[in-house]
């Protein structure tokens, strides 16, 4: 992705602002020398950058994703800090309560981290192998679409529903991931079919 | 939004009417601050409560929640009466001098063509005369007394400010000062922005609240200029994406149908789809229906879509209901007759309305499947959690799978804002454990799926095993791969039409927008809407040009806008009947004499003359709608009714409950309470320190709005003798709960038709799991009752009772 | 006959040779030890908070964080152990008419012309002197301590009143330190009295010069131990 | 036309390669309990954070954002019927949106004052003048001031020596925190993290000059409105703060959840740390020589051989003691 243009301040395209004259004021200069200890080091230093938005409200807030370890260079990331994106025209930097506080979401302890079943009138989640867990899902699906296809109404009109089973799509995946969805439960003839902007 | 967040600084007025943006979306009320601070804009907020919103509010007038219609008609006789309307735009941009059918009429609170029984309307009547010509017949003088004009003019005659005052309990005084305020923004050199959000839609008269306001903007002239329009500020970061890719039971992406059962073949599909003109030389973009229909069907299908099978018509579903949405699909479940539900990215347990029916509902499922990057209640419905989840665990026998999905952090994808930008982003984090992308689990499910059907056969399986799934790795298809589908591409070489040795796009490669495609079957595009976010330049989606010529706010070179990377919809009625801007400080675009040009990207065919075609291309009529026709299911002008359960009866027709036509299932009727027995109103709304059910997961949110809460009046407060900060029990018809008393000034009674109304306020971000407090929402009390055009749910208005009470019992092991 | 006038248990002749006189038991000695090293820590720890430049005492306690910490117990300590000595001796220094005489010629005093003052009980004026104004000052330097020991009771009170306290505190320790100092002088300066907090007795010459009224009473109520 | 937009914290996103501290041992102008510090080798531009209250929509951003970027870690209370969350600044929560509801007596219309409480990092600065611990407390020549955790020792007197009540004594390592206007960002040409995420530029930092500009343009716009007291809070009484406020109803600063009106640094901390500390030390200087004078030059008081006789005669003869 193109990083360039973070480091190229908004204002420095969009007409410069009070701050933005009197940092330089101050004169910071970028020589390479270690932080002196008297105030607490700087703590993105060294960070990988990675731009994302916010994935609450429709703002759509630019964010940067600072991490410890490059995910492009296949390398494991550990995103240790996330702030607003000065250059986004929305939001220029600034962030919610909630958006401020994204990096405790992505390590929330409640982040689920493996696929977990539970078995009929049981009173725990067991955890399960992905290959388990999907090849149970399809045949389970299978099962009820094969039992309750609807093919053709009374009058003989072919009306492909399959009306046992229903999808409820999330609000926050993205575009591909809602038209692969799309593809997938509009093929199976479901049309107990909904997301989010219904409630 | 028909605007972009950046085009609210370009306002004079703000009304924030039906939403609390400053709670629900800060940085996006960022831009109402920036007008204020540089433009002098000034912000209206008319709310129950005296929100976060109403703190920065240059003027804060109360409502009862529900009553919208009463107050924004009568803003709209105000405007008519003291001719505070903006003529030219009115008469060259709406429906005012179209004539309507004779037999249309409303009285005692109902349009003509009730029916009791179906609880609906023939609405044959509620439509234009249409003359010899095919035309709509019009009277541009507004003379005609069956002219929307004068139909309107007589509509909202009884909203008069003491029909406001006694209906929605607002202050004549403070009426009437908000309706000089906006009637100000008249001038075609003053604007008015709409913010809104579930505080409209999540009633049984939803749609039709916004109507008024979307009116009201029209006679104001509002619409498709800088700084105006009506903007939904949506939930989630993309329900309005979701909405566009036709996630629901009745659509196809890009706003298309899916057909229903009277529509037996293409033909008959096609046959109600062709939207001719309904005045001499419009555009009525529509007309374009089966371009995009086809291409999506080759998306889909692609060889196995031929034109001898219509295009693999019969692969679609066809609806013998007008929807299957969340509200049937749970009565459904309840009366035990759904199997299986998968749950993506959602909570219903909390976000549903009457809590105890969709716990009983998913108990009666077999199988429940969610995918979540956190917990959710709804995964664990059945985890009994003392007075938090009261359930037998033992006794449900729904097998349940929990998939763990990536989070934002470690997907790439875009996202379509509220503005209609699709913002592209890139994963920068290694998932937790064994988490997956989405995609990867639906790929995951589908080949699975298709190969039990190729091995073994079944139920029609053609629309499964022929699906197009031709990606690199059918298991995993990648964000580009989709993305580029969506855009759309040539089957076979495109040739121009005049000239047919010229090759416009060669086969597979990506076509330019969706003014390529074709209805021949020699394109395919997933969302024709979307079609432009991906070509052959490259993914539009991830363009990261700020700059922002003239200082509009449109940022064209940012991103992708659908459609056409358009900022504002309707931009050409920012302009006068000749294609010059009614305010030249505020040009969005302009007509030179040739063409259309300017800072946005025209919503009109750039050689469109100005006085031909009208703005409002999407419409058969080229003009937007006052009357809208029989476009919706409860009536062509919006009127007052009573939310299903109101603290005062229905003042024009007390015999009617709610909505007449809204859909009420017969086991619900029961579920109704009354103010005898539930004397206080009821809403639901968020609270800026949390997201939904999300962030009760994180830390930090949970530290700064640690526990859940209901907001009383210092009135309500003494006369229950409840104390701020103590355990109250709040109860509907439909269920119980309990929460910590929040004694403020910020809710006042309200005097409605003669009786005291106090409003409880009820948050909804705490459930029972998470780094929070155990809590419940809302929905444990609110309605199972939807709004008569699309089925949002009644949360905003209910009644409840309230008592002090003791903490909850812990958990019972 | 004024309670001042009483005679303390465990005061006792022993005829010798050399003649000797008990002023103090085991018990009271150790009482007044244990009271003089609480003081003297407080006065190092409280002095390192008191003023930057003495700030280098809280080296002694291995850190201001632990010189924080430590100094509000040594208060304890010192407020515990001085009390129980308080119930020992108060009898003995409440005010008798004598005293004012006595103060009135204290020149005499210091001039050496002891002989020239009243013939005193157990203690004379400036014993009382610094007796009470330990025990009043000890008071005030206990209540206005616990008011600013934040590590226990940060939330029990208002920061104005914390600031009253903490000046409190000081002018009180400034004092006592004052106070301190004319004790440990006075101790040294008359000669043959530090042995009373050492060995616990005096020589019968010392009673005589300082405290012959407390002398004539022990010779004549025959208070006489045996002799070695 | 380009119409003028808000002040920022920061024209660019923070850097991620080395970048050299801009606050170091040599910009000091106080040190907590040091007299001799050598004079600053250069002045930087006072920087101060300005606090538009009008604007602040009590969003909690700012908490959220010091939260995140200090790494704290504050507890999860319980409601008592208030938006103020935490209940009160800890030490793990720097900066505080204090909730108020105030119907104005002429208006009579209800008006929620939303105020950012926190650090206002006073030019003459209490805590600093309090703390016994040289270097615990510093203060930079652009006006920000500090705490040197290494050097705290937790005595709690910048507590009583602030005048708005704002550091706080950790339990778990019993050192003082509170906002540090993030020096460690200023340090690197970054504002602070609050500033950075305020929704509304409620919160803006740059030069204190540029902010008082600011603060004009803000305070003629709420005049504008009807606010005819709008002013700006910068309190002359310590030498003025590098945080400030915009407060529509500057008359009477304490609407604003006890914001002092004429906040100063107590009286009794000013004796406390001033005259006591002097005449203290000369008393008991006094005390120590004067007696040490004493035993060197007039003589002491000594037993002599008559009084040791005279006390042998008086037990034997005990009968006729008794006169």
């Amino acid at each position: 992705m193109n990083m360039e243009l973070s480091r190229r301040g908004f204002l420095k395209a969009a007409g410069a602002g009070v701050a933005g004259t009197t940092l330089g004021a101050m004169g910071f200069g970028e020589a390479e020398a270690a932080v002196l200890a008297h105030v607490r080091p700087f703590k993105l230093t060294t960070t990988v950058e990675t731009r994302n938005t916010c994935p609450y409200c429709s703002v759509a807030c630019g964010i940067i994703m600072y991490s410890k370890g490059d995910l492009r260079k296949g390398e494991q990331a550990d995103i240790v800090h996330i702030e607003g994106d000065v250059d986004h025209p929305t939001n220029r930097g600034t962030l919610c309560p909630k958006g401020a506080a994204l990096k405790d979401f992505v390590h929330a302890p409640t982040r689920l981290k493996h696929p977990m079943m539970r078995k009929a009138g049981s009173d725990r989640f067991e955890q399960v192998s992905w290959d388990f867990a999907l090849d149970r899902i399809a045949r389970l699906m299978k099962h009820d679409r094969d039992a309750n296809f609807i093919a053709k109404n009374a009058k003989g009109v072919p009306v492909n529903r399959w009306t046992t089973t229903g999808f409820l799509a999330a609000s926050a995946t993205t575009n591909e991931t809602a038209y692969a969805t799309y593809k997938v439960v509009r093929s199976t003839g479901i049309v107990a079919f909904d997301n989010q902007a219904r409630v | 939004m028909t605007n972009a967040w950046t085009d609210i600084k370009n306002t004079d007025l703000v009304v924030v009417m039906g939403g609390n943006a400053a709670e629900a979306h800060p940085c996006g009320f960022k831009w109402v601050t920036e007008a204020k601070a540089n433009r002098g804009a000034k912000l209206i907020v008319v709310d129950p409560r005296y929100t976060r919103t109403a703190s920065v509010s240059d003027f804060y007038a109360p409502i009862r929640q529900g009553t919208d219609i009463s107050f924004l008609n009568g803003v709209i006789k105000y405007c008519i009466e003291n001719n505070k309307v903006q003529w030219e735009y009115t008469k060259a941009f709406t429906n005012a001098s179209y004539i309507v059918k004779d037999g249309f009429s409303y009285q005692d609170g109902l349009f003509t063509g009730y029916d009791e029984e179906k609880r609906d309307y023939d609405r044959e009547s509620w439509d234009y005369v249409i003359g010899d010509d095919g035309f709509a017949v019009v009277d541009p003088s507004l003379q005609h007394p069956r002219c929307v004009w004068n139909l309107l003019k007589e509509h909202v005659a009884i909203y008069t400010p003491e029909f406001v005052e006694r209906v929605c309990g607002t202050p004549k005084a403070k009426f009437l000062k908000i309706c000089e305020m906006i009637a100000e923004c008249s001038t075609p050199t003053k604007t008015m922005t709409s913010l809104y959000a579930l505080g409209w839609t999540q009633h049984s008269s939803g749609a039709q609240n916004i109507r008024a306001m979307a009116m009201l903007q029209l006679i104001l002239g509002n619409i498709g200029v800088q700084g105006g329009g009506m903007n939904a500020l949506r939930g989630h970061s993309n329900i309005q994406g979701l909405t566009d890719l036709g996630l629901m039971s009745n659509l196809i992406p890009g706003y298309l149908n899916i057909p229903t059962e009277m529509e037996e073949n293409f033909g008959s599909y096609m046959s109600t789809r062709q939207f001719k003109p309904l005045r001499p030389g419009q555009t009525s973009y529509w007309q374009n229906y089966k371009k995009f229909f086809v291409s999506f069907q080759k998306a889909m299908w692609g060889n196995a879509a031929q034109a001898d099978n219509d295009w693999a018509y019969d692969y679609l579903p066809k609806l013998d209901v007008p929807s299957y949405d969340v509200l049937r699909i749970f009565e459904l479940m309840n009366e035990g007759r759904v199997n299986g539900y998968f749950c993506q990215g959602f909570n219903p347990l909390l976000a549903f309305p009457n809590r105890a029916k969709i716990t009983s509902a998913l108990s009666k499922l077999k199988w429940l499947v969610t995918m979540d990057p956190l917990e959710t209640e709804t995964s664990r419905f059945w985890e009994n959690h003392g007075e938090y989840n009261d359930v037998d665990t033992k006794s449900i026998q729904t097998e349940v799978f929990q998939l763990p999905t990536t989070c934002f952090a470690e997907e790439a994808g875009s996202l379509a804002n509220s503005g209609r930008w699709l913002q592209w982003h890139w994963a920068g984090g290694t998932p937790p454990g064994e988490a997956q992308h989405d995609t990867w689990i639906m790929g995951q499910i589908f080949v699975r799926l298709r190969e039990l059907y190729r091995k073994e056969g079944g139920a029609f399986p053609d629309p499964i095993v022929n699906l197009a799934w031709d990606y690199k790795d059918p298991g995993e298809p990648t964000p580009e791969e989709l993305a580029k589908e969506i855009n759309g591409r040539a089957i076979e070489d495109l040739r121009d039409p005049t000239d047919v040795t010229k090759v416009l796009v060669p086969a597979g490669k990506q076509v330019l927008n969706f003014s390529q495609l074709r209805d021949d079957g020699t394109t395919l595009s997933g969302c024709w809407i979307y079609s432009g976010n991906f070509n052959e330049n490259g993914n539009n989606m991830a363009r990261r040009d700020n700059h922002d010529p003239g200082d509009t706010g449109a940022y064209l070179g940012w991103t992708f806008a659908w459609p056409l990377n358009r900022r504002t919809l309707y931009n050409r009625a920012s302009c006068d009947v000749n294609g010059k801007p009614w305010d030249p400080t505020r040009k969005i675009i302009e007509w030179d004499g040739t063409k259309w040009s300017g800072f946005d990207v025209p919503d009109i065919a750039p050689n469109a003359k100005p006085q031909d075609v009208g703005p409002f291309i999407m419409n058969q009529e080229g003009v937007s709608r006052l009357f809208t026709r029989g476009l919706m299911r409860d009536g062509p002008f919006p009127a007052h009714y009573e939310p299903f359960e109101s603290p005062v009866d229905n003042v024009i027709n007390p015999k009617i409950r709610g909505n007449p036509v809204a859909r009420v299932f017969q086991n619900d009727v029961s579920q109704f309470g009354t103010s005898a027995e539930f004397p206080y109103a009821a809403t639901s709304y968020r609270l800026t320190e949390h997201f939904h059910y999300w962030t009760k997961h994180n830390r930090v949110n949970a530290a700064l709005q640690p526990e859940f809460f209901v907001e009383i009046s210092e009135e309500l407060a003494a006369e229950k003798k409840i104390e701020r900060g103590g355990w109250v029990r709040v109860w509907s018809k439909r269920g119980s709960i309990k929460a910590k008393a929040l004694v403020t000034k910020r809710i006042r009674p309200l005097m409605c038709d003669g009786k005291a109304v106090h409003v409880v306020g009820i948050p909804l971000h705490w459930g029972f799991i998470g780094a929070a407090k155990k809590g419940w929402g809302p929905n444990s009390l609110a309605p199972f009752v939807g709004d008569a055009n699309i089925e949002t749910p009644e949360s905003k208005a209910f009644l409840v009772n309230i008592e002090p009470t003791t903490p909850p019992s812990e958990v019972v092991a | 006959m004024t309670e001042a006038e009483r005679i303390q248990p465990g005061d006792a002749i022993h005829i010798g040779p050399p003649l000797t006189v008990d002023r103090y038991g085991p018990a009271a000695r150790a009482n007044h030890w244990v009271t003089a090293a609480s003081l003297i820590l407080l006065a190092i720890s409280g002095l390192a908070l008191f003023t930057p430049s003495l700030f280098f005492l809280t080296d002694f306690f291995g850190g201001g964080q632990n010189t924080r910490m430590l100094h509000p117990w040594f208060g304890i300590v010192l407020f515990v152990s001085f009390f129980v000595f308080f119930f020992q001796l108060w009898r003995a220094n409440l005010w008798t008419r004598t005293d004012f005489v006595w103060l009135s010629r204290i020149g005499d005093l210091i001039a050496g012309h002891e002989e020239r003052l009243p013939e005193l009980e157990k203690y004379n004026a400036g014993q009382k002197f610094v007796f009470w104004a330990m025990s009043g000052l000890i008071l005030i330097l206990i209540v206005s301590g616990v008011i600013i020991w934040d590590q226990y009771f940060a939330d029990a009170t208002a920061i104005g009143t914390k600031r009253i306290a903490i000046l409190a505190h000081s002018v009180a320790a400034v004092l006592i330190i004052c106070v301190f100092i004319l004790h440990v002088y006075a101790g040294i300066w008359t000669r043959g009295t530090l042995r009373a907090m050492t060995r616990g007795s005096v020589t019968g010459g010392w009673a005589w010069r300082h405290h012959r009224k407390w002398l004539r009473k022990l010779a004549g109520q025959h208070r006489v131990g045996p002799a070695e | 036309m380009m119409r003028p937009d808000s002040p920022r914290t920061a024209a660019a996103n923070p850097p991620v390669q080395p970048m050299e501290t801009n606050l170091t041992e040599r910009d000091l102008i106080r040190r907590s309990a040091t007299s001799s510090l050598p004079p600053p080798e250069r002045q930087l531009t006072e920087v101060a954070k300005l606090i538009d209250v009008s604007k602040c929509i009590g969003c909690k951003a700012c908490q959220s954002a010091c939260i995140e970027w200090n790494d704290t870690n504050p507890a999860i209370e319980e409601n008592v019927g208030v938006y103020t969350n935490p209940h009160d600044l800890t030490a793990d929560m720097y900066t505080l949106m204090r909730f108020t509801e105030w119907v104005n007596p002429e208006t009579d219309n209800l008006e929620w004052l939303i105020r950012k409480d926190g650090c206002m990092h006073c030019s003459d600065p209490g805590c600093l003048k309090a703390c016994p611990s040289p270097g615990a407390i510093v203060q930079y020549s652009n006006g920000i001031v500090d705490f040197v955790h290494e050097n705290c020792i937790g005595c709690g007197y910048c507590v009583k020596g602030c005048p708005f009540n704002i550091p706080r004594i950790s339990k778990v390592d019993h050192k003082a925190y509170k906002c540090t206007l993030c020096s460690d960002r200023v340090a690197v040409g970054q504002g602070p993290a609050c500033a950075k995420a305020c929704p509304t530029k409620a919160i803006v930092f740059g030069t204190k000059e540029d902010m008082k500009k600011h603060a004009d343009e803000r305070i003629a716009d709420l005049k504008s409105r009807g606010y005819a007291n709008a002013g700006l809070y910068d309190p002359p009484g310590v030498s003025g703060t590098h945080v400030m406020y915009v407060l529509h109803h500057n008359d009477k600063p304490h609407i604003y959840a006890d914001l002092p009106d004429n906040p100063r640094i107590s009286p009794v901390v000013e004796t406390w740390k001033g005259v006591t500390k002097y005449v203290g030390l000369a008393f008991m200087g006094v005390a120590a020589a004067g007696s040490l004078l004493h035993g060197i030059l007039g003589r002491p008081n000594r037993v002599t051989e008559e009084d040791e006789e005279a006390a042998e005669e008086l037990v034997e003869r005990k009968p006729e003691a008794r006169v």
